[in-house]
């Protein structure tokens, strides 16, 4: 990707930004990414000539819509290697997909006294629903551990708790914390042999390498488009078949309902519709199959690793910063730093940082539980994308410091 | 840029806080949090009467939370319990406008903060916990 | 409106679409609405030069992200004459707000043997979710019944049944059927006698005509943007404060929560953010803000008039084919007229109306109770909107015409 | 543009369609509908031994649909089930492809739908409810 890259740049349209003069780097693609010209060009064409509401319509524009949308589907399903299209539901995110099945799978199988197992490295959007569920259903929750300083989940305690059988084991495969990848095939592996059933966050993953859900041998996975170049407000759940079909429906309204009824039950549809109720996010769907051509022509693999040999090279240089500490492997597995500084807060680190030019994340990154028990309430987060370059590297290095000749 | 909002007296009640540490015996306390950025902040009082005679504050958190803290620390010693909340009202005036009235002058080194708006939780935690401080007897 | 209608006309790209030839007539903003040039271009330099995720940012990108956000969330309030914007809480649309109330509030208060008062011109959307609600909670339903052929609310019975002090009044404003406006101010005014919360289905109103809340006296509003101009994948649920203040969070995730834990159960945002779990629809905010800006500009009360009057035109016409049945009142209170034809299937209508570029919808428009019981189960619709002129009206006629002549 | 799909063979099925109306003592029966266009048909047999011995049907349907299930009546009766089976399964290859193999000259008038697909489901749904109706003895 190298060779390419200044073309790949090209692409963006919001690298022409600056602040105070300095041209934006923006290193917090882990919170949200940027967004392509075509992706930008392929919304408006969308709203320009091919918009309706879909399904229910026979004429030029809803067919257009319905196609867009429908396309979007089988770009998802081939990203994932789903084995059938229609295990694809579209949702407003990650978020939405783990309440989802936090609320129909989750309220069916999860039984009193059973276990939900999760890691101690989980973002909230795949820890909170999980437990309230476990609440709600008197079950219990355990957490494989994470190693010092997280360089790495305890995957012995993991096999362990795993060999108990717990009901549902729920985990992220690239936390959007510590740089690391889970190794999801073994855990699902580990997990399957003791009837234990797997929801895997790929918020992080899916987007940024290839990810692969037979390949995983996991039964649901959930992402997100705004974090791989497509728009906000829309992802996915993606579920086994035959779980997708046993599961009730969540949300009820438009298009979910075979027949309705005032004064009966109605009958429902099958996945994916029985789970999109009401008008779905349309326009959104066609600009994220947009997004998934563009990664798709550019390569998952060459843009993993563009991310993970930069976040490489911030660590090498950032270890040499007196008082500042990293969180997670030194050698990465993603494309992003998380750090503290000893004596610097992360929220001046930010706000020094972007009157610079460079955009960092600063705080808890949604996962509370894990930045505390690590000692480090709030931290400061680089995370790379295929727009960023080896200068970003060395800009955020030099802004750190001069903060800490600043603050300290 | 940054020195309007780091200025140099700032940076000295940032990076050597004053009234900061425990209180002992502590009459009032209350804890304070900012969850998008990660300030934490905890206010212990001692109120006697009606008067505030000791107030000093812990934490972790951001450079212009932590002047915001010392300072306010300082200024409230001594005052009545109404005084305070006046002055609490003024310094939201100051963080909103730039401007506040019959504001001591230590206060006014807090003034360039409304000009970053995602600054001002970081100056007004301080005061927020204070206020919940003092509607809240330890013990 | 007149005046300026080619001005606004010049504003829509859909509207040089061709179908075999034929210039695109679309009669379908019932379903969803098209979207202005300036919504188009505002989400492109939106995408271009201010996206990040919202709220937790302290950069440059972040800060722009956030303003845009709130600010839509301002044009919202303001739209709804809401006391105060923190009500307005952002959801994917109209389906969602209701799902996330009955889930919510509803859970919370409606009790075995209370009463969930609905009208028999539901949307499936505003009629569903009250249902699944009152099976669960071992709650009855009752229905204001639907004069003859739909011409009106039966107010009568809406009193008499009011008067019981049912938990909960949920009602369309205007209903996507049958070219009738509720009287919404006055089942308010009837339901807050008798201690009853109202949840009025703004779907087809709010962005068509003026829609203020305190006006109407009603406890929780649902709209969505798709419907007035704006993008899919965002809508809003207005709720009362006290209300919405008192009232569980639905979906858990990240932004939602204040503190998290593992092993304890975490605190919770104020409204709005507590209902809004994840990274939300910012890109959508951007563009509904610019729709209602737009909508403004344009003026609400002369959108009515415009859409009311095609309305009204085309009843005028179409009564005089022969066969030709229409449901609802001969003078329109809203922009819709939904038909059957004796002898010719809404389906065949549609499809032949599409080949000549006329863009009508076929079917029970997800309100089949209702349609069933007015004896049409498959009607045919067409919906004007401020982009609509007089000769669509002509054109439908003419169409509808050669139909008959065709299938009879 | 219509005519391709509205063969005047078709629009004389859909306005006088065979077949139509109720079937006494069916030992079959089954009902479909196409939730997305508001479709309702019913299709009622009398099954002797393994043979169609008759087939009606009854509903509100589009042209399609109601012509596609005048046609498919008249060709089922006197064949067997397996027979049925075949050409249900042969009729679906001509809806997606406009070609099927060994299918009676009278179906090919449907042979244009597949050029609609929003159409295709109309022309399907006679044979999935009588599939269906195959399946679902009466009593
Ligand atoms: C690991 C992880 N899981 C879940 C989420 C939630 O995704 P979303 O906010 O798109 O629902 C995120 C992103 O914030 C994440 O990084
Ligand atoms: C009256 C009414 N209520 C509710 C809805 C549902 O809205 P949405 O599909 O945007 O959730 C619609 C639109 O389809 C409607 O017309």
């Amino acid at each position: 990707m190298a060779s390419n890259l200044s073309e790949i740049r090209g692409q963006f349209p919001f690298l022409k930004e600056t602040v105070n003069g300095h041209p934006l780097i923006y290193l917090d693609s882990a919170a949200s990414s940027q967004k392509p010209a075509r992706v930008i060009g392929r919304m408006s064409r969308f709203m320009e000539s091919e918009y309706a509401n879909v399904h229910r319509g026979i004429h030029l524009l809803s067919e257009r819509a319905t196609a867009a949308y429908e396309n979007a589907r089988t770009s998802v399903a081939k990203l994932l290697n789903a084995p059938r299209e229609e295990e694809v539901v579209f949702t407003r995110g990650t978020t939405e997909s783990v309440n989802l099945v936090a609320n129909t799978w989750g309220r069916e199988n999860i039984k009193p006294g059973d276990t939900i197992l999760l890691t101690e490295m989980e973002h909230h959007s795949n820890l909170l629903p999980w437990l309230k569920l476990a609440r709600d259903a008197d079950a219990n929750v355990e957490f494989v551990p994470v190693l010092e300083n997280g360089v790495a989940l305890d995957l012995d305690s993991a096999r362990r708790l795993l060999a108990k059988g717990p009901k549902l084991f729920a985990f992220v495969h690239i936390p959007n914390t510590l740089g690391l990848e889970n190794p999801a095939a073994d855990l699902c592996a580990w997990a399957s042999a003791s009837g234990t059933t797997t929801f895997v966050d790929g918020a992080q993953s899916v987007g940024h390498q290839p990810v692969d859900v037979q390949e995983m041998g996991c039964d649901f996975l959930a992402c997100s488009s705004h974090k791989m170049c497509g728009p906000s407000g829309i992802g996915a759940l993606w579920g086994r078949h035959e779980i997708l079909s046993a599961m009730p429906p969540w949300q009820y309204g438009g298009e979910m309902v075979d027949r309705a009824y005032y004064d009966k039950p109605a009958t429902y549809r099958e996945p994916p519709a029985r789970f999109e109720a009401g008008t779905p996010p349309i326009l959104e769907a066609a600009g994220w199959a947009e997004a998934i051509a563009f990664l798709n022509d550019t390569g998952l693999e060459a843009i993993r690793e563009h991310s993970v040999s930069l976040a490489n090279a911030a660590v090498q240089q950032l270890q040499k910063i007196d008082g500042l500490r990293i969180f997670g492997p030194v050698a990465r597995q993603a494309g992003l730093v998380t750090f503290s500084i000893e004596g610097v807060h992360a929220h001046d680190v930010a706000f020094f940082a972007n009157e610079r030019g460079l955009a960092l994340r600063a705080g808890h990154h949604c996962a509370q539980p894990l930045m505390r028990m690590l000692g480090s309430p709030s931290s400061s987060r680089a995370s790379f994308y295929l727009y960023n370059q080896p200068s970003d590297v060395d800009a955020l290095v030099a802004i750190l410091h001069e903060a800490v000749a600043f603050f300290r | 840029m940054d020195n309007e909002l780091y200025q140099a007296v700032l940076m000295q009640h940032s990076k050597q806080p004053r009234n900061f540490g425990p209180l002992e015996n502590p009459t009032h306390a209350a804890d304070g949090h900012n969850a998008l950025c990660g300030d934490e902040i905890s206010v212990a009082l001692r109120i006697d009467g009606n008067t505030v005679a000791e107030a000093k504050f812990t934490g972790s958190a951001c450079a212009i939370c932590t002047a915001s803290a010392s300072i306010m620390t300082g200024e409230v010693k001594g005052l009545t319990c109404d005084a305070v909340q006046t002055l609490a009202g003024n310094f939201r005036a100051l963080l909103k406008d730039g401007t506040g009235p019959e504001l001591p002058k230590k206060l006014e080194v807090l003034s360039g903060v409304h000009q970053f708006p995602q600054r001002v939780k970081c100056a007004a935690l301080p005061w927020e916990t204070l206020v919940s401080a003092m509607q809240s007897p330890v013990g």
